[in-house]
């Protein structure tokens, strides 16, 4: 053996050593306030995600538009969490310590949002999560601007059951914690409205699963039986396409047995041929076909930034246009950036929605809106055909829920507790950081 | 058994009908001016924004008994009925090079051409197209044509109001056509089942005996349900017991089906693989990726010929056997050439091949899905009969797969590539010796793996996602069906892949679809262990050290 | 004296460890002595990160001594990593006690909302620290035991081995999804709050995780050097290059690649184990045989049959994606991609085998000159 | 049927739990002077008789030739020898005891048969040294394997075998880089390390010089007496050189027996060669 051998291993290691450590250690400058993209742009939720990231990015062009935030303009930093959910703790840490950013936009799935919550509440920072999700949580450094169960599940239930006359239900979702939590959810709302147990059918698939002939079957079998009967959707994005087209082919329509989804929306559609879904119904809390001033203008500028008259708008996107607005009119109440203050002076703030209406940031972290049932149209969009009257107050803790109904979140003075035990009037857990 | 190709129409009796039928009765009553100013008023309420409002419009014009009221009703609902901003006038709208070209949706008169911004669409809800449904079916029951009648048929099916029967009875006097018939007896069979005399009833349960149709066995149900006299009772348990007996038949057909068919899937994802795998040894990891430029090569092709969707596939097969073959031979001479006799070297280096390939079509195209259209004869079901449909996407792609294992089978057996391909899997220097251009070869028969996989790909875009990561789903399965079937065997390929989708499909029902998958995968690989070299393994001293 | 044998003749091995002490000395002094405000202070997040390249050097160093000295390219050890990381994470679950946000005193939230009554039998004794450690090891060695004994008694050797141990992969990764399997489904096991009391947002817990792996790894590679460099080292080599050779020479072939898989299989499980509470979650992911697929890359880069070379490998592609996803996200998989085929086509042995290579070239038809390719 | 067989194979103690039996019970015993017995063993590959209704005996301590056109079933034999190939019928013996059949690779490896191939496999990363360590007979177990250390008369034992095969200053030279001789001296030597009972040397002199033929003759001769050894050799100069009894197979079973001279006037076995 030479003595030549180890030279260049050692070079590598100690270069990377110092590499990694020295590329790490960066400081923040202070002319910009700094806002984190979080968002997937590889990896299987890069179709979603994507997005999501250009959202954020045409707000942040926008504020500095308008001269930028205290005085200061505002620097998105836009990281990849490449769909991998230790990833995304890892990415959270870089840019709330590398990159000391103000806030973070960002996480889709519920996995990934578990897995930064950790690192959110250890550092203090601050998290707007635009999905709509399972509930269950409030966390002091998440504020939640899509739909909790009772934002969406519920008020779609109440549509079939009262307006379609169904009778019969299919719950079907992907094997994971959202479809698996709002399908509880609706389960017990079901049996609560006399439901009967027979009249409940419900499936669990895998992510992705492509081969639905059989389940189909099953539904139109379940469906054939005399009572009107609908099928409440929680499957994930990619397993709805061949959903849909085993539906299609199987021969039933949205007039028999109609399907509601709760994680359909106009982005997913746009790589579904529509025709064979049409009349098949989405709730969401918005829908890019909402006639509304606010909604155009914010659709024009959407095609403005892409520089794409065919990109559409879904309701993350207008969840993250929320939250940005009411992180910026904190910001602007508060005088600072600095997480408690926004925190604090958060709450309590409204903004307009673009589907008309206004949304307030609440107590517990989560937000007011309206809920909305789409019909899919030929052209990949929806025809609301329902909406509630008034904004529906999001709920952190489901009424439904065994583990939950004496839960409550609320970040305000005295109680400052995500997770409040009514009953035992002691706060659960230790989410105080 | 009857053998129909339309699909299948059936939903519950709409209540909001009965009020048309009384309807027709006094229409005798109304003067006819005012009936006629009634259905202009109608026509314009179709374009207001409450569906409550628009019900009522289509219940007017329903039974306005105007010859010309049911192209409107059915313009509205194959939603090609727009309201004009400027009077609210519904007319028909076709594009034209100034925007629209309309046409009073009454009359049918040109009223020139028009802006997009100056007509709106007139949108339904699912209550409006029931409502809709039932109204065409009772306007076209008489109706010359005798696919509409049928469905009308279908349509008034169960409805127990006497109007609506007595109106059945009338058809089924006249009705010539077999299936007409049939189906109204049926519908009246299901009228009987109501009537007050026990003679009736049973007559009706026995006129129900083997209907396959889910109504008859619910008003059977039902009937057990209420009947108080033992005859009917018993009759109603007998038939019923009949019927279910033979559902229970046709759900095994239907299982059995699912499972070739989601066998189909397997073969065609494999088979590919059984090529670049099997014959040349290569672990070929962007195999899954190939298949994805097959699928997206179908969009491709569907943008290229929008009005010609019918036929687009037609072109897309042979596109994306070009286009995924070349990709393959540009692989093989680019990379795997360098590593023959390295097998797992070549799993490392088109695993990185798969990366860039994904990567390339989410900065090329998008790292959405993209939208692949299905040909009209690629949807809809062959309806064996009420209880078993065989859907035509599936029944196609089975024999899609046939074909394309045949047309392979032919080519590594019939033709000089074939001999030569065999020739150098077994032996290449031997075969190099004999003056086969080796090289040659391999790149050639790289090149046909990947462009079967491709072929699959235009097949998987039919049923399900195309986007970048759709190649992901079919790699370890296609592996894992070459492995079981026997490597270098494409029969094995075929058995195993069939075997795989049915014992699949058997599970489903009692383990669910992702215990179904553990437990197949599990078996296979105890199953590998026994016979370490599949089903159909090589035999003789070359196979074995 | 043993140790003298072991890292005798093994230079990129000496140097590899003696960076590891360096950095393992003075990264820990730099996060905690040195103030945050100035330059060479190293933050926390950056000592979690390091810890986290140690534990995937770990597991490449376990795949190396299979891949490189067995010639089994086993897409398994994803799993037996997942499988040591699923066990320490049901340990950490444990540990929150009533802390979860339903304040349940045992069961973990995830039981909670999916209305399980109390806790299924597998769960139990993970509350003790002991027994979950001995279970991320002993799992994945069982699993990985069971596995090459059928395997390797029926002789199953090559690419069919490979695709078997990814099938097995996959399977376990579609059961851990499954939320009836009581794992946490796709959420897996997060929200950790501490670790034998200590609590892991501390950053002095964060720097005692990462001097664990820094040991762990150094003492895994003694203990592979020490294998590879007995007589037992040599027949596994004897074994890659003619095993029926080997055979004939009265050596029990399967028994030696069995007991060689499940060491490293329980390496695997070590590695897991470390990474959990430093990343501060497991799920299904980790278990998918893409990650299997992509850690063998690590040692190919590295240089195969090197040990030091995996952990080069490891750290640089990771450090590599940790950079690219940051600098530019669209481009790293194209980067990652070309890497797999650049390394297999003109680095067979990677970057340890450039020096190899350099030194063959300066000294033609040396000792041992023939260049060996590991062939699987 | 099939199935049947493989299950009952799958059940067998000694493959199920091969850890419970010992190889150091079995004695083999010579006392009627014979180490090999094969017979009436047949064995096809897809319906090919490789091997026919073959018996054959070889004496303790006897050097014995094997010739015969390829295709004869040369290989396949030693093959069975060697528990590489079971026979679909016949029985085969070491000594009078020990059934061959029932046992694995290894374990007649360790019972004291040693083989070398007919294409010489040496561990080419491995240096000289290092392959006749590896060869070397002793616990060849896993953890004793582990923790081996070699003694002084081993070192010994390794260098006597050196100046057999004539390798001493080639020791540290890795066993790739020898020539194609050294290479089947080197194999030769490794089965001595074992040192067996029972040699199968299969073709040793292919592609040799005249030099190396005749060392090789003397390394074969040598272990005459010591060992009982089978040669299988095309090269008919090299079988007259060492011969004493020579056995000719053809399509699987035996032509003829007896010295060389003998056989080579055997009309049969005349016509066989010229019919080639």
């Amino acid at each position: 053996m030479s003595r030549r051998d180890p030279i260049k291993p050692i070079l590598l290691c100690a270069g990377l050593a110092l590499g990694v450590t020295s590329g790490l250690v960066a400081h923040a400058e202070d002319e910009t306030i700094k806002v984190g993209v979080l968002h997937s742009l590889s990896g299987t939720m890069a179709i979603s995600e994507t997005t999501l990231k250009d959202t954020v990015l045409m707000l942040v062009e926008e504020q500095n538009k308008k001269g930028g935030l205290l005085g200061k303009q505002l620097e998105a930093v836009v990281v990849d969490p490449a769909s991998d959910w230790p990833l995304f703790a890892e990415k959270a840490r870089e840019l709330l310590t590398k990159d000391k950013v103000a806030a973070v936009f960002g996480c889709w799935t519920s996995v990934s949002r578990k897995s930064v919550l950790p690192v959110f509440e250890e550092l203090n920072g601050l998290l707007f999560y635009p999905v709509q999700y399972e509930g269950e949580e409030s966390s002091k450094n998440v504020f939640y601007t899509g739909a909790a169960p009772n934002q969406q599940a519920i008020p779609a239930v109440d549509y079939l059951r009262d307006e379609l006359g169904v009778e019969r239900w299919v719950l079907a979702g992907t094997d994971y914690v959202y479809p698996r939590t709002t399908n509880k959810i609706l389960e017990a709302y079901l049996k609560q409205n006399g439901v009967a147990e027979e009249d409940i059918m419900i499936d669990y698939t895998p992510f992705g699963h492509s081969d639905w002939q059989s389940i189909v079957a099953r539904i139109k079998r379940f469906g054939s039986e005399g009572k009107k009967t609908a099928v409440v959707s929680t499957i994930n994005g990619d397993a709805n396409v061949p959903f849909y087209k085993e539906l299609g082919n199987q021969g039933i329509s949205a007039d028999e047995i109609p399907v509601v989804a709760f994680s359909v929306g106009e982005e997913e559609l746009s790589g579904i041929d529509t025709k064979p879904l049409v009349g098949h119904l989405a709730a969401w809390n918005y829908f890019m076909s909402v006639d509304d001033p606010a909604n155009a203008a914010f659709i024009e500028t959407w095609h403005g930034f892409t520089k794409d008259d065919k990109r559409v708008t879904n309701d993350p996107m207008e969840a993250h246009k929320i939250g940005f607005d009411l992180w910026v009119q904190a910001v602007e109440k508060a005088g600072t950036t600095d997480t408690d203050a926004v925190e604090a002076a958060i709450i309590g703030l409204e903004t307009p929605n673009l589907t008309g209406g206004t949304a307030k940031m609440l107590p517990n972290h989560h937000i007011t809106k309206p809920v909305l049932i789409g019909e899919i149209q030929g052209d990949g969009q929806f025809a609301v055909v329902w909406q509630t009257d008034a904004e529906v107050p999001g709920d952190a803790w489901s009424d439904y829920l065994e583990g939950s109904k004496d839960l409550i979140a609320d970040w305000t003075p005295p109680i400052k507790c995500g997770n409040f035990n009514t009953k035992t009037q002691t706060c659960l857990g230790s989410q105080t950081p | 058994m009857p053998m129909s190709p339309t699909r299948t129409q059936r939903r519950a009796p709409s209540p909001s009908w009965h009020g048309l039928l009384w309807g027709l009765v006094l229409l005798a009553l109304i003067p006819l001016n005012s009936l006629a100013d009634a259905l202009d008023a109608a026509l314009i309420d179709l374009s207001d924004r409450s569906f409550e409002v628009k019900q009522a419009a289509v219940e007017v014009i329903a039974v306005s008994g105007d010859p010309r009221a049911l192209k409107v009703l059915e313009a509205l609902l194959d939603g090609d009925l727009y309201a004009r901003t400027s009077d609210r006038r519904p007319v028909l709208a076709a594009a034209s090079p100034a925007g629209f070209r309309l046409r009073d949706a009454l009359e049918g008169t040109d009223l020139g051409e028009a802006d997009r911004r100056d007509i709106r669409k007139i949108t339904i809800n699912n209550r409006m197209r029931t409502q809709l449904r039932s109204a065409i079916a009772a306007l076209t029951l008489a109706s010359p044509d005798a696919v509409l009648r049928l469905s009308a048929a279908r349509e008034l099916l169960g409805d127990p109001d006497p109007l609506v029967v007595e109106a059945i009875r009338a058809q089924f006097e006249r009705e010539e056509d077999k299936q007409v018939r049939d189906s109204l007896a049926l519908a009246l069979a299901l009228a009987s089942l109501r009537d007050e005399d026990p003679e009736a009833r049973l007559s009706g349960v026995s006129a129900l005996a083997g209907s396959l149709d889910p109504s008859a066995r619910n008003a059977l149900t039902r009937l057990l349900g209420e009947e108080t006299d033992p005859h009917v009772r018993a009759g109603a348990q007998r038939v019923l017991a009949g019927i279910e007996q033979k559902l229970k038949l046709n759900a095994a057909a239907e299982t059995l089906f699912f499972g070739l068919s989601l066998g189909s899937v397997l073969v065609l994802a494999a088979i590919g693989l059984a090529i670049t795998f099997g014959v040349m040894g290569v672990i070929n990891m962007a195999h899954g990726e190939l298949i994805m430029i097959g699928a997206y090569s179908t969009y491709l092709v569907q943008q290229a010929m929008p009005g010609l969707i019918d036929y687009s596939l037609f072109v897309a097969i042979p596109a994306a056997f070009l286009i995924a073959g070349l990709l393959g031979v540009l692989i093989e001479r680019t990379v795997i050439r360098f590593l023959y006799g390295r097998p797992l070297e070549t799993l490392l280096a088109t695993f990185g091949i798969s990366l860039i390939l994904q990567q390339l079509v989410r900065t090329t195209i998008s790292a959405q899905n993209v939208a692949v259209q299905n040909p009209s004869w690629m949807s809809g079901a062959l309806q064996i009969n009420p209880a078993l449909a065989l859907t035509y996407s599936r029944l196609y792609i089975l024999v899609f797969a046939l074909l394309v294992f045949l047309a392979l089978l032919l080519i590594l057996k019939r033709t000089a590539l074939g001999l030569q391909v065999r020739a150098v899997s077994q032996n290449r220097s031997m075969a190099r010796a004999l003056g086969v251009r080796s090289a040659r070869v391999d790149a050639l028969t790289f090149g046909l793996g990947a462009g079967v996989a491709g072929v699959a790909g235009v097949a998987l875009s039919q049923l399900t996602n195309v986007g970048p990561n759709m190649g992901q789903a079919y790699i370890i399965d296609s592996f894992m069906v070459v492995v079981f079937g026997g490597v270098g065997n494409l029969w094995g390929t075929l058995v195993a892949g069939l075997t795989l989708g049915v014992a699949n499909k058997l599970m489903e029902p009692w383990a669910g679809a992702v215990l179904a998958k553990i437990l197949v995968l599990v078996f296979i690989i105890l199953f590998i262990q026994k016979r370490p070299r599949g089903l159909f393994p090589q035999r003789g001293r070359a196979a074995d050290g | 004296m043993g140790l003298v044998r072991v890292t005798r003749d093994d230079k990129g091995g000496q140097a590899m460890l003696a960076i590891l002490m360096i950095v393992a000395v003075v990264v820990p002094l730099l996060n905690l002595a040195v103030p945050a405000s100035s330059p060479w202070h190293v933050s926390t997040y950056t000592v979690t990160l390091l810890g986290k390249y140690l534990t995937y050097a770990l597991l490449a160093v376990a795949v190396d001594l299979v891949w490189g000295y067995l010639g089994i390219l086993s897409l398994g050890h994803a799993a037996f990593f997942g499988l040591g990381g699923y066990a320490m994470g049901m340990y950490l679950m444990r540990q929150i006690g009533d802390r979860g946000v339903y304040g349940h005193p045992v069961l973990p939230d995830f039981m909670v909302f999916l209305n399980w009554q109390e806790l299924p039998w597998f769960w139990h004794g993970f509350d003790l620290f002991w027994f979950a450690a001995l279970m991320a090891i002993l799992v994945p060695g069982a699993l990985a035991f069971v596995f090459g004994y059928l395997a390797f008694r029926s002789r199953v050797t090559g690419v069919y081995l490979s695709i078997m141990t990814q099938a097995l992969t996959y399977a376990l990764m579609l059961a851990f999804f499954r939320n009836e399997m009581g794992f946490g489904g796709n959420n897996g096991l997060t929200d950790f709050k501490d670790m034998l009391g200590f609590d892991l947002t501390s950053d002095a817990t964060r720097v005692g995780l990462f001097l664990a792996s820094a040991l762990a790894l150094a003492l895994g590679y003694l203990a592979c050097r020490f294998i590879v460099t007995s007589r037992l080292g040599r027949v596994a080599v004897a074994i890659r290059d003619a095993e029926a050779r080997t055979r004939f020479l009265g050596y029990r072939v399967d028994r030696v690649k069995l007991a060689l898989f499940t060491f490293s299989a329980m390496l695997a499980g070590v590695a897991g184990a470390l990474y959990v509470p430093q990343v501060g979650i497991i799920n299904p992911g980790e278990l998918s045989p893409l990650n299997s697929i992509e850690l063998v890359i690590w040692v190919a880069v590295g240089g195969r049959a090197t040990l030091y070379g995996a952990v080069i490998g490891a750290i640089l592609v990771n450090y590599g994606k940790t950079y690219f996803t940051g600098a530019f996200p669209e481009a790293w998989l194209f980067a990652l991609g070309a890497l797999f085929v650049v390394v297999t086509l003109f680095l067979p042995r990677g970057i340890a085998g450039v020096v190899g290579m350099l030194r063959t070239w300066r000294r033609p038809r040396s000792s041992n000159g023939s260049q060996p390719e590991a062939r699987g | 049927m099939k199935a049947v067989g493989q299950l009952r194979e799958s059940m067998r103690k000694d493959r199920q739990w091969s850890f419970m039996y010992s190889l150091l019970d079995v004695e083999l015993d010579l006392s009627l002077g014979v180490i090999l017995y094969l017979e009436g063993v047949s064995v096809s590959f897809d319906g090919f008789k490789a091997i026919d209704n073959l018996s054959f005996y070889v004496n303790a301590g006897e050097l014995r030739c094997v010739i015969g056109p390829n295709g004869a079933g040369k290989t396949t034999m030693m093959d069975i020898i060697t528990g590489k190939t079971r026979p679909d019928t016949g029985s085969a013996y070491f000594g009078r005891t020990i059934d061959l059949l029932r046992l694995s690779e290894p374990e007649i490896a360790a019972l004291g048969i040693g083989r070398k191939f007919q294409k010489p496999t040496v561990f080419e990363h491995h240096s000289v040294f290092e392959n006749l360590e590896l060869a070397m007979a002793g616990d060849k177990r896993v953890f004793p394997t582990l923790f081996a250390r070699l003694t002084g008369e081993q070192r010994d034992r390794i260098h006597e075998v050196l100046g057999i095969i004539g390798l001493q200053g080639q020791t540290q030279r890795a066993a790739g880089a020898l020539s194609h001789g050294q290479k089947q001296w080197l194999e030769i030597g490794m089965l001595l390390m074992q040192d067996p009972h029972l040699l199968l040397v299969d073709e040793p002199v292919a592609g040799m010089t005249h030099q190396e033929m005749d060392r090789t003759a003397e390394l074969l001769l040598s272990l005459e007496g010591r060992h009982s050894v089978v040669v299988v050799e095309h090269d008919m100069d090299f079988v007259r050189s060492i011969a004493k009894r020579v056995t000719v197979l053809h399509q699987g079973s035996v032509l003829a027996e007896g010295s060389m001279d003998e056989v080579q006037n055997d009309p049969r076995v005349v016509e066989v060669y010229l019919g080639e």
